[in-house]
C-alpha cells in the first residue's frame, strides 16, 4: 500500500508540477498572477477532446496540437491584452480573470455545460512493486518528466531562458544588454500557455472535458507555486512533490476532506514559517 | 393572457446540465401545451411562459433572481433546483404566498409551517430500500464500501445506505467520503481496495465523478460491482468510465431509456439545447405538468392559496412515461407536498443501461 | 573623424528640458569625460545614446551613420555599451549569470571564455563570489560586476556612468587604471563622473554639462588648469550652503529633551 | 466633475429605488450598499499594499457571528452583530501578527489559504453552521421596537452603515494615518527607521477591515436570513478585487464607484442567459483597456482640466 | 565622557559567510565616529546589526548601557538611534515639507496606539519642521516635491528626516556618495553642525577620506568583516594594515 500511494502522489505532482511552471513564469516575467491558466489547460484539453476525441486523430499529435494552438492563443492574448497592462498587478490580474471568464463561457457556449469524456489512447496498467499503475497515467507522468527537463534545461542553460530571468528583474537593464523585453514577455507567455495547453491535452483522456476543468488545477498551480517559492524551478517541483505526496497520504488515511484542510494548513505552516517558499531565493 | 412560471435553477456552472434539465422541461411542457392554444383555465385560455434565471447555486443570487421574477416579472410560481436556494427562499415563499417546486431532497425543505413548498420527485428515502432490496436478491457478494461527495447529500446517503445495507444482510466494509471538485480518485481506492469490497456504492455521486471512480478503481484492480443508488444518468457515467469499466454497473434510474415518451422529450431537448439531456428532464417537466393540472383544479391563476390547496386533488396522475405520479411525502415527515415518481433499475450493457426492474 | 557624434541633442521628461541643444564629439580610442552637477543631465545623454531614452531633437551618430532611430539592442550590436548608473545588477541572479547576460548577443562561446578569464584576472573578487546571488553583494563589490558585466560583449565605446560612486579609494584607482587599460585595448571610453578630478586626469577630452546644456568643452588638460573647473569642480566655492546663521535654539532644546526624555 | 456633484450623483443614485418603487431594484440597492464597506475594507488593505482573500473569511464570521448569537443565545440581533463584528476584528488581531510578516503573493496565498479553512469550517461543522445546505431562520433584524422587515429597512440600514464606513475610511484616508499607511506602502525600511512600528500599523488596517467585512456579513445576514458557505468563497474576493480596480483603487472614491457599477453588472446581463459571463468579461476588458487607473481618474482627470 | 554605544564582539553570518565578526568598541558621547573598510567589509552590515535591520549572529549592542540587540529596527529608532542609507531614501512624490512633517508624524505615531495618546497632539515633534529645513539649508526647498531635488540634496534631506525623529545617535552610511565636491564640503560642514550644535553623536561609514580625516574624532577600520585599526585619522592614515588594505598608496583622488 506504501507503494501504491506513493505511486498516485508522484502521479499526481507531475501534472501539478507542469502548471505551476507556467504560472510562475508569467508571474516571475510580467507580474502576472494568471487566474487565465486553468482556462489556458482546458483549451489545450478541448482540442485533444476535439481533434482525437471526435476526428480520431493520433493522440499524441492531438496533445501537441493542444500545446501548440493554446500557445499560439497565449501569444495573440499577450501581445493585445496583457502587454499594454505589463507593471500593473491588480489590472493584469483582473485582465486574466477577464479572459478566464471568456475562455470558460465560449467552451460552454460551443460544448455546453456537460463534462465530456473521450477514448482513452492507453488502457490497462502495469505493477511497480505492489502499486498499480494505470498506462495512461504512467504515459503522462513521462510526458510531464520530459516536458520538466527540457524546460529547466531550457531555463537554466539556454540564452533565452538566461534573458527570461534577467528581463523577470529589470527590464530596463535587459535591454541595456540587448535583450527585447517585449519579445521575451511574447516567449514567456507563450511558453506558459504552451505547458498548460500540453498538460490539458495530456490529462484531456484521463479524466473528462469540460468548461470549469481548468479551476482546480489552476488553484493547485497557484499553491504549489508559492510553496515551492515564487521563480524557482526546483521549488515548483518540491512544492508540487509536496502537495501531491501528502495528498496522497492524507487521503488515504484520513479521508480527503483531513486532507483538504491538512494541505491548507501545511501552505499556512509553510508560507509563515518560510516567508518566500521552500526554495525561494530572497525576499524582495 | 400569459401565465409565468419562473425557474431557478444553475444555468452555469457545474450544476448546469442540472439546471438546463429544469428549464428546459419546463419549457418543453409550455411549449407543447402553448402549441395546443393554450391552458384552459376557468373557461379563460393561457400561454404559458416560463422564465428562468441562473443562481449560480448561490443564495444570494437566488434571492435576487427570485425578487425579479416575483416583484419584476409578477410571476406567481416558481420551480427551484438546488438546495441552497430552496432554503434561502422558504420564508418568501411563505410570504409571498408563491407557489413553489423543488427538486431539494433536504428534509428541512418543507416542514409543518410550509404551505406552498411541494417537492417534485420521490427522495432516496422512498426509493433505494427497494433498490438495496432487488440488490440483495441478484447480487452474490455481500461485503460493501459506500462512497459519497462530502456534503449533507452525501452524508445523509451515506446513512441511509448503511442502515439499508445492513437490514439487508450485507457488510458495510466502509464508508467514506470525497470533495466535489475532486477527480483524482487513486488514494481514496487505494483505501477502499484494501477493504477487499464485493460492491462499491456510489450512491449521490455526479455522473462524471461515478464514471471517474468507476473507471480508476477498474483499472487499480477492482472485479467486483458497482451500485449508485440514487442521482442517476448513465450515459454520462459511461461516457467517463468507458464502455467496458461500467459494464455490469447498477443504477437507480429515473427514466427506462427506451420509452417512447422519454425519446419524444428527448428529441425536443435536444432541438432546444444541441444535447443528450439530463434524465432528469422527465421529471421536472412532469413536475410542470402537475403544476398546470393544479392551477387548472384551482381554476384561478391568481389564487395562488387555492392552487396550493388543489395540488393533492392534482394526483395522481400519468407520468410522460406513463407510469403513475402519485401523492406523498409520509416518509418525509407526514406531508401530503411530495410527488412520488416511478423510478427503475438498470444495469449498464455494452455501455447503454438496460431496465431490469422498477422500483417504488 | 569621430566615432560617435551626438549634435544638437534635445531630450524632454514631460515638461523637463533634460538635454538642450547638447552637441559632443567622441574621437576613436580616446576617453572622454562628461562633468557635471547633479541632475544636469549627464545620465540622459548617455541613455539617449544608448537608446533607452528619445531625444526630442538632435542626432546621434557613429561612423557618420545616423543610429538615433535604432532601438537599444541594434546599437549595441553596433558596439554601444552602458554600464548604469547605481549599478542595476540583476539582483537574484548569480554574479556568473549577470555575467552571461551581458555577454547576451555574443554568440561565440569561445571567445566568451577568453573575456571571462581576462576580466577575472582584473577582478579577482569577482571571480571569487561567482556564485553569489548578486543582491547579497557589497555596493562595491556590485560595481565590479556591473564592469564586469559591460565588458564582457567586447564593445568598441564603453560608457560608465559614474563608475566610481560608492567605491574604497583604492579601488578608485583601480577603477581608474581600469579605463586606461581598457582603452589601451583600443575601445573607446565615455564615462561620466562626479569626481572631476579624477577623470579629468585620466580621460582626453572633457565635456561640463550644466543644466542640460553643455559650458565647457577642451582637452582635459586644459580643463583641469581652468579657472571655472578649479572654481565649480575641483575644490573652489560651494554651491550649497546650509544656514550658518544662529541655528535655531529651539532645535537645541527639542535635542536636549530628546535626550531626557 | 466637481467632487460635490460626484456626491449629488451618488445621492440621487442612492434615492433612486424609491422611484423606482421595485422590490427587486432595492435588493439590489442593498447588495451595493453591503458591498461597499467590504470593497472599502478591500481597499485599506490595497492601501498597505497586501492584497487580502481574507476578506470573505471575515464577512462569513460576521455573518454565522450574528445568526447564530440570534438564533442560538437569542442576544438581541443589534447586540450580536456588534459582537460579530468584534469577533472578526480580534480574529484578524489574533492572526495578523502572523500574516502582515507576509509580504505580496505570499500574503495572498497566506490568506487565500486562510479563508478556504474557514470555509471549511463552515462546511464541515454542520451541526452548528448548517454546512453546505445553509443556516436558516435567522430573525429579522430589530432595534429597540423597530423590526425591519421588508426589504427597503435593509437598504436604509446598509446605506447608513456604508455612509459610515466611507466617511471614516475617507477620515483615515485624509489624516496622517492616511500619510503613515502611505509612507509605509512606498518605502518601509525609510520608515521604519524613522520609529514607525509597521507591524502594529498592517494589524490595524487589518482589523479595522475584518470589523467592517463582519459588520457587513452580519447585515447579510439579517437581510438574506439564510448562510451557505459558498457565499464567502474566492469568487467574493474576486469581486472585491474587481471593484477595487474598475472603481479605482488608490482612493476611497474608487470602491465606493466599483461597488455601484459592478454589483449591478450580472443583474443587467440577466437576460443574455448563457451569454452573460462571456458579457461580463468582455466588459471588464473594455474597462481595463480603455480606464485602466479606473473611474476615480476620469472624475479625476476632468477636475484637472478643468 | 559617557559612553553612548557599545558594541561588543558583534558578529553577522550569511550562510557561510561572516560579514562582520566579533567587532568591539564603544562611541562617546558627542563624539564623531567614522568606519572605513574596502568594498564588502561589513561595513554597512556592522550599520544594519546596530540599527535592528539585521539580527546579531552573535554579540551585544548597548544604547546607553541598555542591551538592544536583536531588537526591531522601528524600537531602536524610538531609542533614539536614527540612521540615513546608503542610498537615497526619500517620499520622492510629496513636498520637502510633508517629508520632514511625516517623519515627525511617523516618529510620534509610532503605534496606532499611540496616535491617540496625549504626547501625539504636537504631531509634528518637537523638532519644528521649518527649523530643521533651515539647519539643513533645505528652507528654500520646501514646496518642492523631493524626487526633483538634485540628488545631494535629496540625501541631505535623508538627514533632515532623521533629525525629525531627535535622535542622540545618528548612523550615517555613506552620506557624501555621490556628491560633487562641493555638495561634500557642505555635508562635511552640516555633520560638524549636527555633532556641535545639537549634541549629536555620529557613526559615520563613508568612503570620501578628506571627508572622513576632517570630520572624525576617531575611526574603526574593519577588512573582511575584522576589525584591524581604531584610532585618531592620524593614526590610522599611518597605519600599515590600513594603507595595505584600504587606502592603497597614493589615495588623493578620494
Ligand atoms: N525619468 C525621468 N522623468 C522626469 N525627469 C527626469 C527623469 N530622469 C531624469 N530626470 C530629470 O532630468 C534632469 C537630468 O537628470 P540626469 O539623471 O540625466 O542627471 P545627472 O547629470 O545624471 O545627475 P546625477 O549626477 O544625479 O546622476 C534632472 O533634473 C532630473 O530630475
Ligand atoms: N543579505 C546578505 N546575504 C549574503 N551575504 C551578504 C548579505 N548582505 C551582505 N552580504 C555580504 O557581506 C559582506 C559585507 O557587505 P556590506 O554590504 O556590509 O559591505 P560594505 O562594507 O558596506 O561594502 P561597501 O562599502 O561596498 O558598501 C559582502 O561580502 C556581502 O556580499
Ligand atoms: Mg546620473
Ligand atoms: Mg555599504
Amino acid at each position: 500500500m506504501i507503494e501504491q500511494i506513493f505511486v498516485n502522489g508522484l502521479l499526481a505532482s507531475l501534472i501539478y508540477v507542469i502548471m505551476a511552471l507556467g504560472f510562475t513564469l508569467i508571474f516571475g516575467i510580467m507580474r502576472i498572477v494568471n487566474f487565465a491558466h486553468g482556462e489556458f489547460y482546458m483549451m489545450g484539453a478541448v482540442v485533444v477532446l476535439f481533434l482525437f476525441g471526435n476526428l480520431g486523430w493520433p493522440f499524441f499529435i492531438a496533445a501537441a496540437a493542444g500545446g501548440i494552438i493554446t500557445a499560439a492563443l497565449g501569444v495573440i492574448l499577450e501581445r493585445v491584452l496583457f502587454r499594454p497592462l505589463v507593471g500593473d498587478e491588480l489590472s493584469g490580474m483582473i485582465m486574466s480573470l477577464a479572459v478566464g471568464i471568456i475562455l470558460q463561457s465560449l467552451v460552454l457556449i460551443s460544448f455546453g455545460p456537460a463534462e465530456q469524456s473521450m477514448a482513452r489512447p492507453f488502457s490497462g496498467t502495469w505493477s511497480f512493486f505492489s502499486a498499480v499503475v494505470p498506462w495512461d497515467r504512467t504515459v503522462v507522468a513521462l510526458c510531464a518528466v520530459v516536458i520538466l527537463a527540457v524546460f529547466y534545461l531550457f531555463l537554466k542553460y539556454s540564452r533565452t531562458g538566461l534573458a527570461m530571468q534577467a528581463v523577470a528583474q529589470d527590464p530596463q537593464t535587459s535591454s541595456l544588454m540587448g535583450i527585447e523585453s517585449g519579445a521575451i514577455y511574447l516567449a514567456a507567455f507563450g511558453i506558459a500557455c504552451l505547458l498548460a495547453g500540453l498538460a490539458g491535452g495530456l490529462m484531456a483522456p484521463v479524466y473528462t472535458v469540460g468548461p470549469y476543468m481548468g479551476e482546480l488545477p489552476m488553484l493547485k498551480a497557484f499553491v504549489v507555486v508559492i510553496l515551492g517559492g515564487l521563480g524557482s524551478i526546483p521549488g515548483a517541483v518540491m512544492g508540487g512533490l509536496l502537495i501531491g505526496l501528502s495528498e496522497s497520504v492524507l487521503t488515504t488515511f484520513l479521508g480527503s476532506t483531513a486532507a483538504l484542510i491538512a494541505s491548507f494548513v501545511i501552505v499556512l505552516l509553510v508560507v509563515i514559517t518560510r516567508p518566500t517558499g521552500l526554495m525561494g531565493r530572497s525576499a524582495r | 393572457e400569459t401565465l409565468k412560471i419562473g425557474v431557478i435553477a444553475s444555468l452555469t456552472g457545474p450544476g448546469a446540465p442540472w439546471g438546463l434539465a429544469t428549464q428546459y422541461g419546463a419549457k418543453i411542457l409550455a411549449s407543447e401545451v402553448n402549441a395546443k392554444g393554450g391552458l384552459d383555465v376557468g373557461g379563460k385560455k393561457y400561454q404559458v411562459e416560463v422564465i428562468a434565471y441562473d443562481d449560480q447555486y448561490k443564495a444570494a443570487d437566488a434571492v435576487a433572481a427570485y425578487n425579479r421574477l416575483v416583484r419584476q416579472d409578477g410571476v406567481k410560481y416558481v420551480i427551484l433546483m438546488s438546495s441552497p436556494s430552496t432554503l434561502a427562499l422558504k420564508q418568501s415563499i411563505e410570504d409571498d404566498k408563491v407557489v413553489a417546486f423543488t427538486s431539494a431532497i433536504t428534509p428541512k425543505a418543507i416542514d409543518a409551517n410550509t404551505k406552498y413548498m411541494f417537492r417534485l420527485y420521490s427522495t432516496p428515502i422512498d426509493y433505494v430500500p427497494s433498490f438495496v432490496t432487488w440488490l440483495k436478491n441478484n447480487v452474490k457478494g455481500k461485503r460493501v464500501v459506500i462512497l459519497n461527495p462530502n456534503d449533507e447529500t452525501g452524508w445523509d446517503l451515506t446513512q441511509l445506505s448503511e442502515t439499508l445495507y445492513k437490514e439487508n444482510g450485507f457488510t458495510v466494509a466502509g464508508t467514506d467520503l470525497y470533495e466535489r471538485t475532486q477527480k483524482d480518485f487513486q488514494p481514496l481506492i487505494t483505501k477502499v481496495l484494501s477493504m477487499k469490497p464485493d460492491l462499491i456504492e456510489l450512491s449521490a455521486a455526479s455522473p462524471p465523478t461515478a464514471g471517474l471512480i468507476v473507471r480508476q478503481a477498474r483499472e487499480m484492480g477492482y472485479k467486483g460491482v458497482f451500485a449508485k443508488n440514487s442521482g442517476p444518468s448513465p450515459n454520462e457515467i459511461v461516457a467517463a468510465s468507458g464502455k467496458e469499466a461500467a459494464e455490469g454497473m447498477i443504477n437507480l434510474l429515473y427514466v427506462d431509456p427506451t420509452n417512447s415518451g422519454f425519446k419524444r422529450l428527448a428529441a425536443d431537448y435536444k432541438k432546444f439545447v444541441g444535447q443528450e439531456p439530463h434524465e432528469q428532464v422527465v421529471t421536472y417537466y412532469d413536475a410542470a405538468n402537475v403544476l398546470l393540472r393544479a392551477i387548472q383544479i384551482a381554476g384561478d391563476v391568481k389564487d395562488t392559496s387555492k392552487v396550493a390547496a388543489s395540488f393533492a386533488k392534482a394526483l395522481p396522475m400519468k407520468s410522460v412515461l406513463g407510469e403513475d405520479l402519485t401523492l406523498s411525502g409520509k416518509k418525509n415527515g407526514d406531508l401530503n407536498q411530495q410527488i412520488l415518481t416511478v423510478d427503475y433499475v438498470g444495469v449498464i450493457k455494452n455501455g447503454r443501461p438496460v431496465v431490469v426492474g422498477k422500483v417504488k | 573623424m569621430s566615432l560617435l557624434e551626438v549634435t544638437h541633442l534635445s531630450v524632454d521628461y514631460g515638461g523637463v528640458h533634460a538635454l538642450r541643444d547638447v552637441s559632443v564629439k567622441v574621437p576613436d580610442k580616446s576617453v572622454v569625460s562628461i562633468i557635471g552637477a547633479n541632475g544636469a543631465g549627464k545620465s540622459t545623454l548617455l541613455k539617449t545614446i544608448v537608446g533607452l531614452t528619445r531625444q526630442s531633437s538632435g542626432t546621434v551618430q557613429l561612423d557618420g551613420q545616423d543610429i538615433s532611430r535604432l532601438k537599444p539592442h541594434e546599437r549595441l550590436d553596433r558596439g554601444i555599451v552602458l554600464c548604469p548608473e547605481g549599478r542595476r545588477l540583476f539582483p537574484d541572479l548569480t554574479v556568473n549569470e549577470n555575467i552571461r547576460i551581458g555577454a547576451y548577443r555574443m554568440r561565440d562561446s569561445k571567445k566568451f571564455r577568453q573575456r571571462l578569464e581576462f576580466l577575472h584576472d582584473i577582478f579577482p573578487r569577482v571571480a571569487e563570489r561567482g556564485n553569489q546571488i548578486a543582491s547579497s553583494l557589497s555596493g562595491g563589490e556590485q560595481q565590479m560586476v556591473a564592469i564586469a558585466r559591460a565588458l564582457i560583449s567586447q564593445p568598441r565605446i564603453l560608457m560608465l556612468d559614474e563608475p566610481t560612486l560608492g567605491l574604497a579609494p583604492k579601488l578608485i584607482l583601480e577603477v581608474a587604471k581600469l579605463v586606461q587599460t581598457i582603452n589601451r585595448e583600443g575601445i573607446t571610453v565615455v564615462m561620466v563622473e562626479q569626481n572631476a578630478k579624477l577623470a579629468l586626469k585620466i580621460s582626453d577630452y572633457a565635456f561640463v554639462l550644466e543644466t542640460g546644456s553643455v559650458t565647457l568643452e577642451g582637452r582635459s588638460a586644459d580643463l583641469l588648469l581652468s579657472d571655472k573647473v578649479q572654481n565649480a569642480y575641483l575644490g573652489g566655492e560651494a554651491e550649497h550652503k546650509p544656514a550658518s546663521d544662529r541655528q535655531g535654539s529651539k532645535l537645541q532644546d527639542a535635542y536636549v529633551e530628546g535626550a531626557n526624555a | 466633475m466637481k467632487p460635490v456633484h460626484i456626491y449629488l450623483v451618488i445621492a440621487v443614485l442612492a434615492l433612486l429605488p424609491w422611484t423606482l418603487d421595485s422590490q427587486y431594484v432595492f435588493h439590489i440597492a442593498t447588495m451595493i450598499a453591503i458591498m461597499i464597506p467590504m470593497a472599502l475594507g478591500m481597499n485599506l488593505m490595497l492601501k498597505i499594499g497586501q492584497l487580502s482573500m481574507a476578506q470573505p473569511a471575515f464577512m462569513g464570521i460576521g455573518a454565522y457571528g450574528s445568526a447564530l448569537l440570534a438564533i442560538r443565545l437569542g442576544l438581541p440581533p443589534m447586540l450580536a452583530l456588534c459582537l460579530s463584528g468584534i469577533l472578526a476584528a480580534v480574529i484578524a488581531t489574533i492572526v495578523g501578527p502572523v500574516f502582515l510578516r507576509i509580504k505580496g503573493v505570499y500574503f495572498v496565498l497566506l490568506t487565500y489559504a486562510f479563508g478556504q479553512i474557514i470555509n471549511l469550517v463552515f462546511q464541515e461543522w454542520t451541526s452548528l453552521f448548517g454546512g453546505n445546505n445553509g443556516l436558516y431562520g435567522i430573525p429579522k433584524f430589530s432595534i429597540f421596537d423597530l423590526r425591519l422587515t421588508a426589504v427597503q429597512h435593509y437598504y436604509i440600514f446598509g446605506l447608513v452603515f456604508a455612509a459610515i464606513a466611507y466617511a471614516a475610511m475617507r477620515a483615515i484616508e485624509r489624516s496622517d494615518i492616511g500619510a503613515i499607511y502611505q509612507s509605509l506602502n512606498e518605502n518601509e525600511m525609510l520608515s521604519r527607521s524613522i520609529g514607525s512600528n509597521a507591524l502594529a500599523w498592517r494589524i490595524a488596517a487589518f482589523t479595522i477591515s475584518a470589523f467592517t467585512a463582519g459588520i457587513s456579513g452580519g447585515i447579510y445576514a439579517f437581510y438574506i436570513g439564510f448562510l451557505s458557505p459558498d457565499a464567502f468563497g474566492f469568487r467574493l474576493s474576486v469581486d472585491l478585487i474587481v471593484i477595487n480596480a474598475i472603481g479605482g483603487a488608490h482612493s476611497v472614491l474608487g470602491p465606493l464607484l466599483g461597488a455601484i457599477l459592478v454589483v449591478p453588472l450580472p443583474e443587467v446581463l440577466r437576460d443574455a442567459r448563457q451569454y452573460q459571463l462571456l458579457i461580463y468579461g468582455l466588459c471588464l476588458m473594455v474597462f481595463l483597456i480603455f480606464i485602466r487607473k479606473g473611474l476615480v481618474s476620469l472624475i479625476q482627470r476632468q477636475r484637472k482640466s478643468a | 565622557m559617557e559612553r553612548i554605544l557599545e558594541v561588543q564582539g558583534l558578529t553577522r553570518r550569511f550562510g557561510g559567510l561572516t560579514a562582520v565578526s566579533n567587532v568591539s568598541f564603544a562611541v562617546e558621547k558627542g563624539e564623531i565616529f567614522g568606519i572605513i573598510g574596502p568594498n564588502g567589509a561589513g561595513k554597512t552590515t556592522l550599520f544594519n546589526v546596530i540599527a535592528g535591520h539585521f539580527q546579531p549572529s552573535a554579540g551585544t549592542v548597548s544604547f546607553l548601557r541598555h542591551d538592544i540587540s536583536g531588537h526591531s529596527s522601528d524600537e531602536i529608532a524610538r531609542r533614539g538611534i536614527a540612521r540615513t542609507f546608503q542610498s537615497v531614501h526619500v517620499f520622492g512624490e510629496h513636498t520637502v515639507a510633508e517629508n520632514l512633517r511625516r517623519a515627525g508624524v511617523i516618529r510620534h505615531c509610532h503605534h496606532p496606539f499611540a496616535y491617540f495618546s496625549p504626547q501625539a497632539r504636537t504631531r509634528e515633534g518637537k523638532a519644528d519642521l521649518n527649523e530643521v529645513a533651515r539647519f539643513i539649508g533645505l528652507a528654500d526647498y520646501l514646496d518642492s516635491p523631493a524626487g526633483s531635488l538634485a540628488y545631494g540634496l535629496q540625501k541631505i534631506l535623508g538627514i533632515g528626516m532623521a533629525m525629525m525623529v531627535s535622535p542622540q545617535l545618528l548612523l550615517m552610511d555613506e552620506p557624501a556618495a555621490g556628491l560633487n565636491p562641493s555638495e561634500k564640503r557642505a555635508a562635511g560642514m552640516l555633520i560638524r553642525r549636527l555633532r556641535d550644535e545639537l549634541g549629536i553623536t555620529i557613526l559615520i561609514v563613508e568612503h570620501d577620506m578628506p571627508l572622513v580625516m576632517g570630520i572624525c574624532d576617531r575611526i574603526l577600520v574593519i577588512n573582511r568583516g575584522q576589525q584591524i585599526a581604531l584610532g585618531s585619522p592620524d593614526e590610522v592614515k599611518a597605519d600599515d594594515s590600513v594603507i595595505e588594505a584600504y587606502l592603497g598608496e597614493d589615495y588623493e583622488f578620494a
